[in-house]
């Protein structure tokens, strides 16, 4: 029973624009001068059909993609283009459709990997194990403890990630993207192959970040309910142009969006 | 302190803070770690509680009620509470708002603890109904971040408002403490009883003290014991162990990380002190067998070879008989080989002493545990008697007793076979409810348990059964429900079962299959099946079920006095018997009665020779809709055997 | 069944986090290391020392580095030998350099002019991937095989080609050349060894090795987490190369006396990788495994008939052990792709789970 | 200094005006090694193809042919016998490759069968030695009806000389070229090879197995071995210090890009001229034997600009 749930949530400004993108591979226009913005504490969810360039733009937003035109602009600054590892830097975290945690480590481990950013031992501290490095481990120990207290997968601290479930596997990618302590957090199909009850835990646990660390969540999502549920605002993409942009209840009213979803064949 | 003057839990606390301030008191996992409080730690905590709960109103005879799993906090709120001569009064964390809602009336409690958000959520639902509860404290406050009510404060803040209030006036507490009397209320415990609404059963701290003083003496418990608290802290026995006994001796006490960790935790910290009920000894053995028939043939085999020699020398090597040196070489090989490990998978390697009560348990489980050299006793007693009356005594162990009266208790047989109990260990009075505390104790301060029972021989107490449950069949031949029902329940595939008979001419049964172990055992056989309701009614499980019932049978021809109860006609319930249902109570005994009145229809099938009957029953679900199950249930007659008086005579 | 950890409980995050948390284990490796300084010192043949453990330590630290950069990091480098060398002819060049500094500091420092060299080879491993890579550390192994033999500065313009280890003490004792002892120089050899493998363990478990194993298991999304793929590659082709490089040190200083550029050629760096996949990738215990079972394997195909009475001649039992390894490489990756600390690992489970499967 | 830069970039040359026709034999030189080179290649690019597998064995393939080809004639077999039977050989060893390696190791990762080639290459050399010896054998060119002997071109003041062996190496390979090209392009075995290049499962549709189509081109692959082996023997010897060549092939590969055959053919030409004239005419420089690492050189700076290789296809990296 969430009392008064609502109550406590504050949006603010704009911490990510998105302006004029246009993106294509090899001839193929996967976006074309799409623009929106993203507020801070709000959940913001990119809709659309198959291969409407939902993905691509997520991945426009973290630097994977460079996009031909366009310009990006994260907390006042303006880039035409970021690295990913510098869209990491300043806050952005993402999930992946086909999740992409590190098999081979453990669940804790790759947490742990979501910490790297706020570790600054050097490395023959590391290796001596000495003190400034091991506190440093312990910190940040602490930190992913929280985190997988937060996300309720005590059970499966030490289990590689490999040999867990589906499901599971989804939620140990959040907790390594919530590692990194994100200001912008992309969540790309967070509940896509999990079952009801699983879908309902994560939709709790999106609103929930949203709630407890003020993340702002920008996410892709096919499940319409969860999507109209969850979501602040929504931007609907179709064939790489965005044809619609509000809140759940404008959006689900636009005639084009309407067009665009009875056009696709589901 | 002298020894006179530690007559509270909150002197006993501050004793040990001086004595033993660096020794850890509590540990709980959390954060993937055995986080620690050492008794000092936790002195200052409750300190700091206790005054912020005195800053926001509470007072002397006030009750506080306290929700949620063994958590720290929790245990040290209701030391807290005592400080200021507070009552604590723990629920079980699985009641829904409407039972908590009733203990909350009536008690008259101003003042809640909760663990978190959904004890919060249950209580904010009963204030609605019952604004007598002012103040709301949590524990953990996940998920309560926009709760903007006044009455909801944490514990932390709690906590505050006490070390506040301690700069202001240092010296409160230890006044508080000063005030307090051995003859004051330490806590009230809710039965849940068989019958009636649930009554609050008020103990004092002298009486509690005296229980936990007496066990520890008979055990030698020390500082260095380590016992995992998992039970639920509205159970007498959690009280005595955890938190009693712990304040007395000094002993740690660990809370697992969650529900789900049990097993793991319990390994990871190996208590030497524990308790359980009989039905988590059999569940752990139950999984003991599965796993081992996954195991290779090789493995399998020196298993249950071992697990024979066990049978055979194990419990007389634990209790130190003479055993040949050829089956104690065995037994050392396979210390080493099985019952080592074993007891280390189990999390038991350093137990010293483990207790198990509140029901029977079958001989089978309990001569297994002992036979790996677990210490596994059993004890009798109940929330009025703070869960001490009878106690086993190392050497001195039986299968069917419950051991010798403890020290400082004395216990007589009424002529109607009732055992009565007269100690210093004893409840002072139901709260508010004078006309059963007279009922139950009489003129000369005779405690009547209700349970029907005899010493044998070498002066150990055996119970049968309930007192008022003991009957009379239709020929006038003693009927023991109890009794018969704990033995179908000893065989691992039957989990419940509800035995009839009493004015009657013959013994009937209902029977819950364990899905878990039936299950197991269908899929082995390759035997398919989509749930309960599809795997009772196979034909196969019930001649499983059948050949159970005939062994009892058996077993119960053998003993002249209860030959006529055996069970002559059973069938398996199509939904398993559950207490939100109210078909069982929270400490899953079956409540007879209410039974056999849902489901006449079936007594009426079983006594009228029928042999099916079909069936429709409302079902509550966990999450709290509520559905039908409706079956075709089968009713099967079960060979019996001639009384054994003729193998007797021979 | 010997696992009995029951009472093994943390209460802080540094006991929970420590190299061997199991109590077990600390016996285990205590008894171990007891053994290796004291018991084998007092107690093992010349032969046993000379032929076997020195060489298997010394393996086992190159194996170690290679394991670095391939089982952690995932980059599959063919120029093990190579990098071997380096440090081999840089430890002698600087002996020469300065002929009174201490030895031991030389075959430690030798391995920063390997992890040199192994970052310059290791440069185009941003841009290419996979074998493409290991054909880029090919020619690293090729490049440096032909300086060994044609550069003469390397070796003093010797004119056997070869370079001969003289004679130093340390202590007064000498450590290498004709005169050093075998136990001195296995001692030296193990402290060596254990050292650096601690710090190898250290690393793994944390933050770098963390990092490598995330650029193992899935670069791109390493990157996405904001771990700088070049330097991460960077810094394991360094590190490794540095193991590899003492190692190529010891093997010239402490083991072989002298050295030839054959000891560093191609075949020396398929025979650590095979001690990397058959002890098994990613796993230090591994390259210990690894190297002992490849090292061991030829002695005991030559030993063990002789107790029998036969005799096998030692050009059938070369052939032999080329088909036993080619045949053990394949059986590995089909049947435990993590090798021998895998099966290690199993069975240790085995042992906690005992008696029952899981 | 200056003395360094002159023999670097201008005496080469020099000496190329002053002798065209050493410039040419080299080249010529250059051109037939590349052509052994680009045998080799192909049967690399082959199991590529279609397995996904980089068979480092390749090279102790061709070994191993030959001196399975060599040792039977010395056990008295006629040469064409034991041509016909070392090709059954090689069928036999596709067939085990397919049944002990690459069937348990389907869906690993691509690393992982390029390391299970090492074994597969230490197995042979293991297996090669201890049935044949270690000894250098002498190829049977002459029983089997290849030419000896060599045509003689003056040209420019001295002459060129070309071996016949040479000739009927590159008509050889050139016809071994041309039926692979209809093995692939013309027929249903091709097309379903050409579709396991793209996708597993695209294979089974066209009704030819996986496992099927492993053997064949390990099969071709053996075949195109053994011609390889022929052809190096007759030139120099059989012995394992050719299984070498298999290492200098792999630049080759990587100009050529792993998946196709032109580019094989090409880069193994290329790689082989470069060689053959940088160690002629720069080797001296730093004291010669640089044709060990200079591809490898050209290689990995090539890769640093085109990771794909020469006719590779572009890989575009998706999440």
């Amino acid at each position: 029973m969430a009392v008064g749930l609502d109550s406590g949530k504050k949006i603010g400004g704009v911490v990510l624009g998105l302006e004029g993108i246009t993106l294509s591979f090899g001839g193929v226009q996967a976006l074309q001068d799409v623009s929106f913005d993203v507020r801070e504490h709000e959940v913001r969810a990119i809709i659309g059909p198959n291969g409407a360039g939902k993905s691509s733009m997520l991945n426009v937003m973290n630097g994977f993609y460079q996009p031909q035109q366009g310009v990006i602009r994260f907390r006042g600054r303006e880039h035409c283009w970021m690295r990913p590892h510098a869209a990491a830097a300043m806050g952005i975290a993402r999930t992946f459709q086909n999740i992409a945690l590190f098999k081979g480590m453990t669940v804790l481990d790759n947490i742990m990997v979501g910490r790297n950013l706020k570790m600054r031992c050097n490395f023959l501290l590391q290796a001596l194990r000495l003190g400034p490095a091991m506190r440093e481990e312990i910190e940040h120990r602490r930190a992913a403890e929280e985190i997988i207290d937060f996300l309720e997968i005590q059970h499966i601290r030490r289990t590689p990630v490999g040999r867990l479930p589906y499901g599971l596997q989804k939620r140990v990618e959040l907790a390594r993207a919530l590692a990194m302590e994100p200001a912008v957090l992309l969540l790309d199909e967070p509940m896509a192959g999990m079952n009801l009850e699983e879908k309902q835990d994560m939709c709790r646990f999106v609103l929930e970040v949203n709630d407890h660390y003020g993340t702002t969540v920008v996410l892709i999502e096919h499940d319409m309910g969860v999507v109209m549920d969850i979501s602040d605002r929504v931007v609907v993409l179709d064939y790489g142009r965005k044809i619609s942009d509000g809140t759940p209840d404008e959006v689900r009213s636009d005639q084009a969006v309407i067009d665009a979803y009875l056009g696709v064949a589901h | 302190m002298s020894e006179r003057s530690l007559d509270t839990f909150p002197r006993l606390l501050l004793q040990h803070a001086a004595v033993r301030p660096e020794h850890p008191a509590i540990r709980e996992k959390d954060l993937g770690i055995w986080q620690s409080w050492t008794w000092s730690q936790v002195a200052v905590e409750v300190r700091a509680l206790a005054g912020g709960l005195a800053e926001l109103g509470f007072r002397r005879g006030d009750s506080l009620a306290i929700i949620g799993d063994n958590r720290p906090r929790l245990y040290w709120a209701m030391t807290a509470a005592q400080i200021l001569g507070g009552i604590p009064v723990p629920m079980y964390q699985d009641a829904v708002a409407q039972e908590l809602e009733y203990v909350l009336q009536d008690a008259g409690i101003r003042f809640a603890i909760a663990e978190d958000q959904e004890q919060v959520d249950k209580l904010i639902e009963c204030r609605e109904r019952s604004p007598g509860l002012e103040h709301i404290f949590y524990d953990d406050p996940r998920g309560l971040r926009h709760y903007s009510q006044a009455f909801l404060r944490s514990i932390d803040a709690v906590q505050e408002l006490g070390r506040g209030r301690s700069a202001k006036q240092p010296d409160f507490i230890d006044s508080e403490i000063e005030q307090g009397k051995a003859g004051d209320v330490a806590i009230m415990l809710y039965t849940s009883g068989t019958t009636g609404k649930p009554k609050g059963v008020c103990i004092t701290h002298s009486a509690l003290i005296n229980a936990a003083r007496g066990g520890c003496g008979f055990d030698r418990l020390t500082a260095d014991d380590e016992i995992l608290s998992y039970l639920p802290m509205a159970w007498v026995g959690d009280n005595l162990f955890s938190y009693a006994q712990s304040l007395l001796a000094g002993f740690t006490v660990n809370c697992p990380e969650s529900g789900e960790t049990v097993m793991t935790d319990m390994r990871e910290i190996g208590p030497t002190y524990y308790f359980a009920p009989p039905r988590v000894f059999e569940n752990l053995l139950t999984q003991v067998m599965i796993r081992i028939e996954d195991a290779g043939a090789i493995k399998r085999g020196m298993f249950h070879y071992f697990m024979g020699v066990a049978r055979r020398c194990g419990a007389e090597i634990l209790a130190g008989k003479r055993v040949a040196a050829g089956e104690r070489l065995l037994y050392a090989l396979g210390n080493v080989l099985v019952y080592g490990p074993l007891r280390n998978v189990l999390g038991m390697s350093r137990v010293r002493v483990a207790y198990t009560a509140g029901a029977a348990i079958g001989p089978d489980l309990f001569r297994f545990y002992r036979s790996i050299g677990i210490n596994l006793k059993q004890l009798y007693g109940s929330t009025e008697t703070c869960a001490y009356v009878c106690l086993q005594k190392d050497g001195q162990i039986k299968l069917d007793t419950v051991g010798i009266p403890a020290p400082g208790v004395e216990v007589r047989i009424a002529d109607s076979g009732e055992v009565l109990v007269k100690s210093a260990a004893m409840f002072k009075e139901y709260y508010k409810r004078p006309d059963a505390t007279a009922e139950t104790i009489d003129a000369e301060g005779y405690f009547h348990t209700g349970d029907a029972g005899f010493f044998d021989q070498d002066g150990q107490l055996k119970i049968i059964d309930r007192a008022k449950d003991v009957g009379k069949m239709a020929n006038g031949a003693l009927y023991a429900p109890n009794y018969i029902e704990n033995k179908l329940k000893f065989f691992p595939h039957i989990r419940e079962a509800v035995a009839f008979g009493h004015g009657r001419g013959m013994v009937c049964a209902f029977v819950n299959i364990d899905i878990g172990a039936v299950g197991n055992w269908a899929e082995r056989r390759n035997i398919p099946y989509s749930g309960y309701t599809d795997l009772a009614q196979k034909p196969e499980v019930y001649a499983l079920v059948r050949e159970c019932v005939e062994k009892a049978n058996a077993e119960l021809a053998l003993d002249p006095a209860l030959c006529d109860s055996q069970v002559h006609r059973f069938l398996i319930l199509h939904k398993e018997l559950d207490p939100d249902d109210d078909e069982l109570t929270r400490t899953r005994k079956v409540r007879r009665g209410f039974i056999a009145e849902k489901y006449g229809v079936l007594v009426d099938a079983l006594y009228s020779g029928k042999t099916s009957q079909f069936i429709e029953t409302q079902v509550k679900f966990e999450d709290g809709r509520s559905g039908k199950v409706s079956a075709d249930l089968r009713i099967e007659d079960a060979k019996t055997y001639p009384p054994a008086t003729a193998r007797k005579a021979a | 069944m010997l696992y009995r950890e029951v009472g093994q409980y943390k209460t802080s995050y540094a006991a929970d986090q420590a190299l061997l948390p199991i109590l077990q284990d600390k016996i285990g490796i205590a008894v171990l290391l007891l053994i290796a300084f004291v018991g084998v010192p007092l107690t093992a043949s010349d032969f046993t020392l000379n032929s076997v453990l020195i060489p298997i330590l010394i393996f086992s630290l190159a194996a170690t580095g290679l394991n670095l950069l391939t089982g952690y990091t995932g980059l599959l480098s063919l120029g093990t030998g190579g990098f071997m060398g380096v440090g081999a002819y840089a430890c002698y060049k600087l002996m020469t350099l300065f002929p009174h500094v201490n030895i031991i500091v030389f075959i430690l420092f030798s391995g920063f002019f390997a992890a040199a060299v192994g970052i310059v080879f290791g440069l185009p491993s941003l841009r290419i991937k996979g074998f493409y890579l290991a054909v880029a550390t090919l020619a690293a192994q090729f490049f440096l095989s032909w300086c060994f033999i044609r550069v003469p500065w390397l070796y003093n313009y010797n004119i056997s080609a070869s370079i001969e280890v003289p004679t130093k003490m340390l202590f007064g004792i000498a450590v290498t050349g004709p005169t050093a002892t075998s136990v001195t120089r296995y001692l030296v050899v193990l402290a060596i060894v254990a050292v650096l493998t601690l710090l190898a363990a250290n690393l793994v478990r944390g933050r770098t090795g963390r990092t490598w194993m995330a650029v193992r298991d899935m670069d791109l999304a390493a990157e996405l987490i904001g771990i700088r793929l070049y330097q991460t590659k960077l810094l394991s082709f360094a590190v490794s190369s540095f193991y590899c490089g003492v190692a190529g040190a010891m093997l010239v200083f402490l083991y072989l006396g002298n050295a030839e550029p054959s000891s560093f050629d191609i075949n020396q760096s398929f025979l650590i990788l095979f001690m990397v996949i058959i002890g098994g990738l990613g796993s230090l215990l591994g390259s210990f495994l690894g190297a002992t079972l490849i090292w061991g394997l030829p002695i005991l195909l030559r030993h063990v008939p002789t107790y029998f009475g036969l005799s096998i001649e030692s050009a059938k039992v070369d052939q032999s052990t080329f088909m036993i390894l080619g045949a053990l490489i394949i059986f590995f990756l089909i049947v435990e792709p993590h090798g021998l600390a895998r099966l290690w690992q199993i069975g240790k489970q085995k042992l906690r789970v005992w008696p029952f499967p899981y | 200094m200056m003395h360094l830069l002159y023999s670097i970039f201008v005496d080469p040359f020099v000496q190329m005006g002053a002798a065209p026709d050493l410039l040419v034999q080299t080249l010529w030189d250059g051109l037939v090694s590349g052509v052994l080179y680009a045998l080799i290649a192909l049967g690399f690019v082959l199991i590529f193809k279609a397995s996904g597998v980089f068979n480092f064995a390749q090279g102790i393939m061709v070994v191993f042919a030959a001196l399975t080809l060599v040792g039977l004639a010395e056990h008295g077999v006629p040469a064409y016998v034991a041509l016909a039977l070392t090709i059954v050989v090689m069928l036999v060893l596709a067939v085990g490759v397919e049944r002990l390696i690459l069937r348990p190791l389907v869906d690993q990762p691509e690393i992982i069968l390029f390391m299970a080639t090492f074994g597969l290459t230490y197995f042979l050399i293991g297996l090669g030695e201890l049935i044949f010896g270690g000894d250098p054998k002498v190829m049977i060119a002459g029983q089997l009806g290849l030419p000896s002997g060599s045509y003689r071109i003056t040209m420019a003041g001295g002459y060129v000389q070309l071996q016949k062996i040479d000739i009927a190496a590159a008509i050889i390979a050139s016809l071994m070229v041309a039926g692979l090209g209809i093995l692939f392009n013309r027929t249903r075995i091709g097309r379903a090879l050409r579709a396991v290049a793209d996708s597993h499962r695209a294979a089974l549709s066209v009704g030819i197995s996986l496992e099927q189509i492993w053997v064949i081109v390990w099969f071709a692959a053996g075949v195109v071995a053994l011609a390889t082996g022929i052809m190096w023997g007759a030139r120099s010897d059989v012995s394992f210090a050719l299984e070498t060549i298999a290492l200098k092939a792999l630049p080759v590969l990587i100009l050529g890009g792993f998946t196709s055959i032109p580019g094989a053919i090409v880069g193994g030409l290329l790689v082989s001229v470069r060689q053959k004239v940088g160690e002629f005419y720069w080797g001296s420089l730093v004291g010669g034997g640089i044709e060990s690492w200079f591809a490898y050189v050209i290689a990995l700076v090539f890769l640093l600009f085109r990771p794909q290789g020469l006719f590779g296809e572009r890989i575009i990296e998706r999440l």
